[in-house]
């Protein structure tokens, strides 16, 4: 359904007198992967990485994106403003932050309505009972619809924000770290709101989080990334079970299982990412990683296949 | 078990909503001895962070106050202190760690700077004994080139470095007591196992007592000595880390360790706690977990079940 | 006069409040002629108060019997203030310079008669015209003609003017701060004071500030206060609280002035005669003058002040128009302006001319003109006379002879300055006539003739000669009114 | 930083040559020329064309223009035409006595504002709070010339404490300053007491206090140097105000400083004057507003250029 | 001319929460009024705006109503306020000088926002050459001693309310651009936004329906602050006598005209001074409450 091939977000930092100076941040740095129907890509790595770039430049909100998005076979970084719109309509973006992602001014009824208005969608009154269903579907009524965003917590506005991104039927969904920011008992009620609509919608999902458990248990196929590249990518069980990379076993191994029993190691990696200005050389994990050589830091490491949906860039061949 | 350094009974924090005292806090006690670690987890608003900033005596004037109980530290009531003598118990024999690494430190002093002027408030020290003291202490957080950092200010560090400068500034005077509130929250789980690792080590060292609070069970299960459950302002359960997490009793906790996905076992549904945490103002009579409790029964919604023992855990609850 | 009782003090400086700054000392390059110019510059010639001419630095001075040759005897021994000494040649070159195109000097058609200075030794020159002109002698008694060393603004070069200016005068320039005060200082070497005066010798005074003030109300408080000794230019506003000071006494006289209301008499409606009767009976002078300017000035009958003595044409009064609201409505009923008119009524943005504008908006409602009134700060509104965009507009001159109604009246000068845009070959007929006769008795009768006629035209509204009133503070004695410029060698010294 | 302050300047020179041909513009077109200033009403029109002639007013205004910045390239503003001087020159006198002015209330008002601001924000909804934020307001409604008239009545007039006009002495500077100094305190004190309570909110004082600091140096050290710094974005522009409000004060005293310069030279059209002393007026802002920027990173190490 | 505290809050205005929730309008105005500022404020406008418009019956005289034989008579019953040196009631120009005020205040306003506004929002919204342009423009408007201009502006235009209003708007519409153009930069970045531009939103609509209404609050703000600048501005260039032409009560011209009289007839000065200065007082509180009602944090 979606395939990206050789994507790259460059940033442009500081500006210098002549136009072409300045330096270049690059946020994402050629990465490739591709999902289909019904699917979950899970897409993790540390802050900073990449992981909502690579979101908004699959919708094409980045007008420095380079490399090839095609979906459903269209290409969409050369698409031209109408054509986008007629995909905007396939494709939608839920954010991290419940509180900063609804127009303040505007009534939640409002809200849901407009997009149904901007897309031309029915006339008022099936735009009414479209509303009405949409609201429902992700567990408010319609009493709610009067309300303004101010008057939820943030759970119920994450519902909310769901049910607009729904409101034009997409048929994929970016859900940047959509439930980071909310407690454990309403975390999971988000999840199952998603998996639930999956099911329902077949919908497809590109969920990018920070924690592993939670990725883990909600998508298919999980990719992680590490300075704007994709180091590991596979089925996620095969991910958990079987990590190739030193990265991926690092932040495997970082997440803290709620049982005091097992004696958790704390001492998984050392270091910081380092800035994406500045990308170290070679292999970009070099600065930090354990089996480290001086191939590392000079010579990048290939993408390879370890099996049939299993990838990984790395020198080594960890098992 | 040791003598309690920090004792807290029936502590009740207030802040005024249009005129009114609305306790964000209430009636909790609890205590922590000597090298002793105690998680408190709960949801978003439950009054972590108001009973830690308690302790402290740090709620804004303007905002609220204490209104009652007492926090007793080693034997003296912090609430009785005069001002003088509050400041010299901060930062010196009970310290805080703070959540937010990007803004607890002041963006226009250097690193160096900061830390210095804990030691010179509490300890009796020149100036180059202070910053000798400093780089110690930035050493011992295991910040890289620390002499260098002494210098620089704190937008020049990233995240997890920040939050070790704050980690030694909160030990620097090596503190009987450490209070973090959520101190590893904002940070990747990577910097945050450095951290944890970090405050483990040390503590063993100081045999300081830490009262750690996070929402992360994970981080729990890695710290705690014993975990203090809050609801809505009420602690409801109360007992050892390993009771909690293999005979959790109070209902939320085991709702609240259902509902973390497991790595284990991806696949299934995960179990979800109906509903919301109420409004603070909405709080109805009875047990404050009544309209998301499964158990739920006439008495909950009547009467507030009290703090009972059970199996070694203190829990609130009618079930049981 | 005052063979004195009180004791003179050389010491104290005398201190003169202005509402502004010169812009320069060099006055061929200005005609803003500031005070300064006057003490610290001679001219050939001196007037006194009652427009008398005197000898100045010249002794004497011959006429040939043709009128075209003047010859002027220099005082012998007169030095700069720069220590040099007067002659013939610095005559010569104030004069030339002042006449060459290429200094662009303002005054330089005042003195465009003249055809050539000869120098007929250093003490001695004779002035060549190409045909009588017997207003020479004003001319070098003017301002503009006063004798600049030729040497010094040679060698001052840019400088002359701001920093320095060298005259024979009895007070030389000491400082000038720029903004703030001009300060002169005593020549002690000045033996060569006009006859007339009462001293001719040193000044009385050691020194005398200029300082400026813009501000009216601020000059008032510091004349009251005794910082100031004198303040020139009252306007009727500074009278009220001034004029109960027992510390202070106020010399008033006339002035060669006349504020007139004026409109374009080629255009409608004012090009009917009897609009402009109907206007002339509109206003109520009276009014004015008792209360605009608080009894400080006196109605205007005629075109010109009646300080210009043979020149002022008597009958002005009974030739000109009463006020009579009735008969301004009749005429303009007349004129088949029954139903009133709308007009603009223009002034320049000086505190006096807005409240006359004021109180004239009144009167004219009366007789049913309403006005709508727009005040203009100096060069918009002469650039709007010049455009011809006026409609009623109040103007005051000063001048001191019958010259000025060629000026603003005959058709050569149209449209600027003749704004009130008056062409009318009679007026030029009469003008011309008055111009062009020998002696000054058929001069005087010649713009008799004049006036009379252009009051019967109703060419303007005059409406008040304004009286110049010096505020002088006690300290000053012996203080004698001017109505151009005060001399402050004639007698006058500080107490 | 040097990198940062060249770039800068350098991007001063479009912004002053679009002021400069705006300004050209404005006066230009205005009605009227200063010929009849120098002429006098009763010049006639021969000699009008002489003067214009030479002072190069006669050619057209593209020419004009350009022989201006022609000069202006060789660091010459002109002569003034009315005076009859280099503009320079006249500027230099005057631009002094409006930045002594200027600088000794921005002074006055930065002693007086922010104890006033400090104490008010800790003491928030106290008398003490009250009184200053009311005089405050107080301060700032009270038009500058009807300030500066009630002072100059009382103080000089009255009381015969000051003098009423000229300037010179320092008793010359009191009630000008004052009445500058004291309505811009007004602001400062709102703006201190404002950015002292948004910062006291902060985080980082409330680590401040866990450390078991003093109030006095929570206060004072950790709160004042961050409050100060949105104080201090401000000064270049306070710069440009002072200037762009000097004739009023000038105009209240009889102080010949530039605004009062600059507004009779627009009236009396004396064109080099006004363009000089706007582009001279303007530079200076540009350069207060660099300096700002220059305060701002010396205070503020997180800003960097 | 005071146009210091223009900038007094800048950084205050800043601060105003964009997307803080206004909505509950109920609550809004309630919150707003429980400050004393608020009412004292409000109460002055109101009284104000009263005034003007029943100028004409509640002032005993009409405003150019000339009586030389009574000119400058101190405050009496039949002369409230005294009278000028034309005779003129003080106490009627006062009320009719409301008029003036409040239409140079307005008049200010609409022109500099709707200036402000247009650059405002098309620099902050799509950035790049045309926020560079576009800035480059305010840099030179704020490198301008403001006052000067504005006068240079009337010389060139005229002296009159009209054109008084035309200039100070010429040189104050930066401002608003400033504020505009930096509420949509933060804006621009906030996730409401974004979502807009992932749900196929036009431009037009992104800036008129979700950015300007929540840059409403800093605008209004800054509005109510400006509002007591243009009438001090308008006062302080009719001071300089380059207001209203006469015989139009502008409070500015009648303080001009009257301080020659300073020592003879204080009253006026003072009387319209003095209610000049309430007028703005008023303003200016109404303005704090307004902002500290839009921004709780600063309150309590
Ligand atoms: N518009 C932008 N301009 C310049 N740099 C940007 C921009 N957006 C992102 N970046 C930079 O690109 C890098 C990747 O950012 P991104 O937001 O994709 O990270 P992330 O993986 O989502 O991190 P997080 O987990 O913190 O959300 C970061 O260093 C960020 O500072
Ligand atoms: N300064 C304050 N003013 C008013 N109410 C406050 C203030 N601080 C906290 N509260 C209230 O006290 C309650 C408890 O807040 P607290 O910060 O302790 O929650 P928490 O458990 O730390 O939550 P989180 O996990 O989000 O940090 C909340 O309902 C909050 O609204
Ligand atoms: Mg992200
Ligand atoms: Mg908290
Ligand atoms: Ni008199």
């Amino acid at each position: 359904m979606l395939e990206v091939k050789d994507l790259k977000v460059h940033f442009r930092i500081g500006k210098g007198l002549l136009p072409k100076q300045g330096n270049y941040l690059k946020a994402v740095d050629g990465i490739s992967f591709d999902i289909k129907y019904g699917e979950t890509l899970g897409l993790v790595g540390e802050s900073g990485c990449g992981k909502s770039t690579t979101g908004r430049a699959i919708l094409g909100l980045l007008k420095e994106s380079k490399g090839e998005v095609l979906f459903e076979g269209k290409q969409l970084l050369t698409m031209k403003k109408n054509g986008l719109k007629t995909v905007r309509k396939d494709m939608q973006l839920i954010f991290q932050d419940p509180y900063a992602s609804l127009n303040p001014r505007l009534k939640i009824g409002d809200a849901l309505e407009e997009v149904l208005i901007v897309h031309k969608m029915g006339n008022k009154e099936r735009r009414k009972a479209r509303v009405e269903e949409l609201m429902e579907m992700v567990g408010l009524n319609k009493h709610h619809l009067s309300r303004y965003p101010h008057e939820f917590s943030g759970g119920q506005r994450q519902r909310i924000v769901i049910a607009r991104a729904l409101a034009v039927n997409p048929k994929f969904i970016v859900c940047d770290e959509s439930v980071s920011a909310l407690d454990v008992s309403v975390q999971s009620q988000i999840i199952n709101l998603l998996e639930r609509l999956q099911e329902e919608l077949n919908l497809t999902y590109l969920f990018i989080g920070h924690d592993l458990s939670v990725v883990n248990h909600f998508s298919d196929k999980i990719a992680v990334m590490y300075l704007g590249k994709i180091v590991e990518m596979a089925e996620s069980n095969e991910l958990f079970e079987n990590p190739r990379h030193p990265y991926t076993r690092a932040l495997l191994s970082a997440v803290l299982l709620p049982d005091p029993e097992l004696m958790q190691d704390l001492s998984v990696i050392e270091g910081e990412i380092p800035s994406p200005l500045y990308p170290p050389s070679g292999c970009r994990f070099h600065t930090r990683c354990k089996f480290a050589t001086e191939k590392c830091a000079q010579e990048e490491p290939l993408t390879r296949k370890v099996d049939d949906h299993h990838f990984v860039a790395c020198h080594f061949n960890l098992d | 078990m040791e003598e309690p350094i920090l004792e807290i009974t029936n502590l009740t924090t207030s802040f005024y909503r249009k005129k009114e005292l609305l306790p964000a806090v209430d009636n909790v006690s609890f205590s922590i001895s000597k090298g002793q670690t105690v998680c408190v987890v709960g949801e978003s608003g439950s009054g972590k962070s108001v009973t830690a900033l308690s302790i402290m005596r740090l709620i804004p004037e303007h905002a609220g106050k204490i209104t009652g109980g007492e926090i007793v530290f080693k034997g003296k009531d912090l609430l009785k202190l005069s001002d003088k003598d509050m400041r010299a118990v901060r930062g010196n024999r009970v310290s805080m760690v703070f959540q937010e690494p990007m803004t607890t430190l002041n963006p226009v002093f250097t690193i160096g700077n900061q830390l210095m002027e804990t030691i010179m408030m509490h300890q009796n020290v020149t100036k180059k004994e202070a910053m000798e003291k400093a780089l110690e202490m930035l050493k011992k957080v295991n910040i890289p080139s620390p002499a260098q950092r002494l210098q620089q200010y704190p937008h020049q560090l990233s995240g997890g470095m920040r939050q070790r400068v704050v980690i030694a500034m909160a030990l620097v005077c090596k503190p009987e007591l450490l209070v973090a509130d959520e101190p590893t929250t904002a940070l990747d789980v990577t910097t945050q196992a450095q951290i944890l690792k970090l405050m483990n080590d040390l503590k063993s060292q100081t045999e300081t007592a830490v009262l750690f609070i996070t929402h992360n069970m994970g981080v729990v299960a890695a710290t705690a000595d014993k975990v203090i459950v809050m609801y809505c302002g009420r602690i409801v359960e109360c007992s050892d880390a390993k009771t909690i997490f293999k005979d959790p009793k109070h209902p939320y906790t085991i709702g609240l360790l259902k509902s973390i996905p497991k790595i284990a076992e991806p696949q299934k549904k995960l179990f979800s706690i109906k509903g919301s945490v109420p409004a603070p103002g909405q709080i109805k009579k009875g047990c404050r977990f009544q309209s998301r409790c499964e158990l739920v029964t006439e008495q909950c919604r009547l009467e507030e079940p009290p703090l009972i023992e059970k199996n070694g855990s203190l829990v609130r609850c009618w079930q049981i | 006069a005052n063979k004195d009782t009180k004791s003179k003090d050389e010491k104290k400086a005398l201190v003169i409040a202005y509402d502004r700054d010169a812009e320069t000392l060099n006055h061929i390059k200005t005609s803003d002629y500031h005070n300064a110019l006057t003490y610290i510059f001679d001219k050939l010639v001196s007037r006194d108060n009652d427009f008398n001419f005197h000898p100045g630095l010249a002794e004497k001075w011959e006429t040939s019997e043709d009128g075209l040759k003047w010859t002027f005897y220099l005082k012998k021994n007169v030095t700069f203030h720069d220590g040099s000494k007067l002659t013939a040649h610095d005559v010569k070159w104030t004069i030339d310079t002042i006449k060459d195109p290429e200094t662009a000097s303002p005054a330089q058609s005042e003195f465009e008669p003249i055809k050539e200075i000869v120098v007929e030794d250093d003490h001695t020159l004779s002035i060549l015209l190409d045909k009588p002109y017997p207003n020479l002698l004003f001319r070098l008694s003017s301002t503009a003609a006063g004798i600049i060393s030729k040497d010094a603004y040679e060698k001052c070069g840019d400088e002359y003017g701001s920093k320095y200016a060298i005259g024979t005068g009895p007070y030389k320039l000491k400082e000038w701060i720029k903004g703030d005060k001009i300060v002169l200082e005593k020549n002690p070497d000045y033996e060569w004071g006009p006859e007339w005066m009462e001293n001719n010798g040193k000044p009385l005074i050691g020194e005398i500030v200029m300082k400026m003030i813009p501000e009216e109300n601020l000059r008032m408080m510091e004349l009251e206060a005794g910082n100031v000794h004198i303040v020139r230019d009252l306007t009727p506003t500074m009278m009220g609280s001034i004029e109960k000071n027992a510390d202070i006494e106020i010399f008033t006289g006339g002035a060669p002035r006349l504020g007139y209301l004026a409109f374009p008499t080629d255009k409608e409606p004012f090009n009917d005669v009897k609009v402009r009767r109907a206007l002339n009976h509109a206003i109520n002078k009276k009014e004015i003058i008792d209360h605009v300017f608080r009894g400080h000035a006196e109605v205007a009958h005629g075109y010109l002040p009646p300080i210009l003595k043979e020149e002022y044409y008597e009958g002005s009064e009974k030739d000109g128009y009463e006020y009579n609201v009735e008969k301004a409505k009749q005429l303009l009923k007349e004129a088949g302006y029954g139903d009133g008119l709308t007009l603009n009524l223009a002034a320049e943005n000086a505190s006096n001319y807005g409240r006359l504008a004021e109180v004239l908006q009144a009167q004219l409602l009366e007789v049913g003109i309403k006005t709508d009134i727009q005040l203009y700060e100096s060069s918009s509104y002469t650039d709007m006379l010049k455009e011809g965009k006026q409609e009623l507009f109040l103007r005051m001159y000063g001048w001191q002879n019958a010259d000025i109604l060629d000026w603003f009246l005959s058709s050569k000068q149209f449209p600027f300055p003749n704004h009130s845009r008056w062409q009318d070959q009679k007026t030029d007929d009469l003008i011309q006539a008055a111009e062009q006769v020998p002696t000054w008795e058929e001069r005087v009768k010649g713009y008799h003739e004049v006036q009379k006629y252009l009051i019967e035209q109703a060419v303007w509204v005059p409406i008040y000669i304004p009286s110049n009133s010096i505020a002088v503070r006690k300290e000053v004695q012996n203080f004698k009114f001017d109505p151009i410029a005060p001399d402050y060698n004639d007698g006058v010294y500080m107490e | 930083m040097v990198n940062y302050i060249v770039r800068k300047t350098f991007l001063m020179i479009p912004a002053l040559f679009g002021l400069t041909i705006i300004v050209f513009m404005i006066l230009h077109l205005s009605p009227g020329d200063p010929v009849d200033l120098i002429a006098g009403p009763n010049a006639p029109a021969e000699v009008h064309e002489n003067i214009k002639k030479d002072l190069g007013l006669d050619q057209p205004l593209h020419v004009q223009y350009f022989t201006f910045i022609g000069h202006l390239f060789k660091g010459d503003l002109g002569v003034s035409i009315l005076q009859n001087r280099p503009v320079a020159d006249i500027i230099g006198e005057r631009l002094l006595v409006t930045f002594e002015i200027g600088i000794y209330a921005l002074i006055f008002s930065f002693v007086v504002s922010i104890p006033i601001g400090v104490v008010a924000a800790i003491k928030r909804n106290t008398l003490a709070d009250y009184a200053s934020m009311t005089g405050a307001l107080i301060g700032l409604s009270l038009p500058t010339f009807l300030f500066g008239l009630l002072l100059l009545y009382f103080f000089a007039y009255k009381l015969g404490w000051f003098p009423l006009s000229g300037y010179g002495t320092y008793k010359h500077l009191v009630l000008p300053v004052l009445t500058v100094g004291l309505t811009d305190a007004a602001i400062t004190a709102r703006m201190v007491r404002s950015s002292m309570l948004e910062v006291i909110r902060q985080d980082y004082i409330r680590t401040a206090r866990a450390k078991g600091l003093e109030e006095k140096s929570v206060i004072f050290k950790h709160a004042l140097k961050n409050a100060i710094i949105p104080i201090i974005t401000l000064f270049g522009m306070r710069l440009g105000l002072i200037f762009g409000g000097s004739v009023i004060i000038e105009t209240v005293f009889s102080i010949p400083g530039i605004g009062k310069l600059m507004v009779d030279a627009i009236f009396s059209r004396d064109y080099p004057i006004v363009q000089g002393s706007m582009l001279i007026l303007a530079a200076l802002v540009l350069i207060g507003n660099l300096i700002t920027d220059i305060l701002y990173a010396v205070f503020d190490p997180r800003i960097k250029y | 001319m005071k146009e210091n505290y223009v900038f007094q809050d800048d950084s205050k205005i800043a601060h105003v929460e964009t997307h803080f929730e206004t909505n509950n309008n109920i609550e809004f105005v309630k919150r707003l009024f429980s400050n004393k500022s608020a009412i004292f404020g409000s109460a002055v406008i109101f009284i104000v705006v009263i005034t003007a418009i029943f100028a004409p019956v509640i002032a005993p005289y009409p405003y150019d109503y000339i009586d030389l034989p009574n000119m400058l008579q101190s405050p009496s019953a039949q002369h409230l306020f005294g009278t000028d040196d034309l005779g003129r009631d003080i106490f009627s120009r006062v009320i009719y000088g409301t008029r003036i005020s409040l239409v140079v205040g307005f008049g200010v306003i609409a022109i500099s926002l709707l200036i402000g506004v247009i650059l405002g929002a098309v620099s902050g919204y799509f950035g790049g050459r045309i926020d560079s342009i576009i800035m480059g423009m305010t840099d030179i408007a704020w490198s301008f001693p403001v006052t000067l201009l504005a006068i240079a502006i009337i010389a060139a235009l005229g002296p009159s309310l009209t054109n008084l209003i035309i200039a100070m708007a010429l040189v104050s519409w930066s401002k608003y651009t400033r504020l505009i153009r930096g509420e949509f930069l933060s804006l621009r970045e906030q996730e409401f936004i974004e979502a807009t531009r992932v749900l196929g939103m036009g431009h037009a609509r992104i800036i008129f329906k979700h950015m300007l209404p929540n840059a409403l609050a800093p605008i209004i703000v800054l509005t109510t602050m400006e509002f007591p600048i243009a009438i001090i501005a308008e006062a302080s260039l009719s001071f300089l006598g380059l207001g209203a032409q006469p015989p139009t009560p502008s409070w500015g011209a009648i303080i001009s005209g009257g301080r020659s009289y300073i020592l003879e007839a204080p009253w006026i000065i003072f009387f319209p001074g003095f209610i000049l200065a309430i007028l703005v007082l008023g303003f200016n509180l109404f303005g704090d409450a307004l902002r500290d009602a839009l921004d709780p944090r600063l309150k309590d």
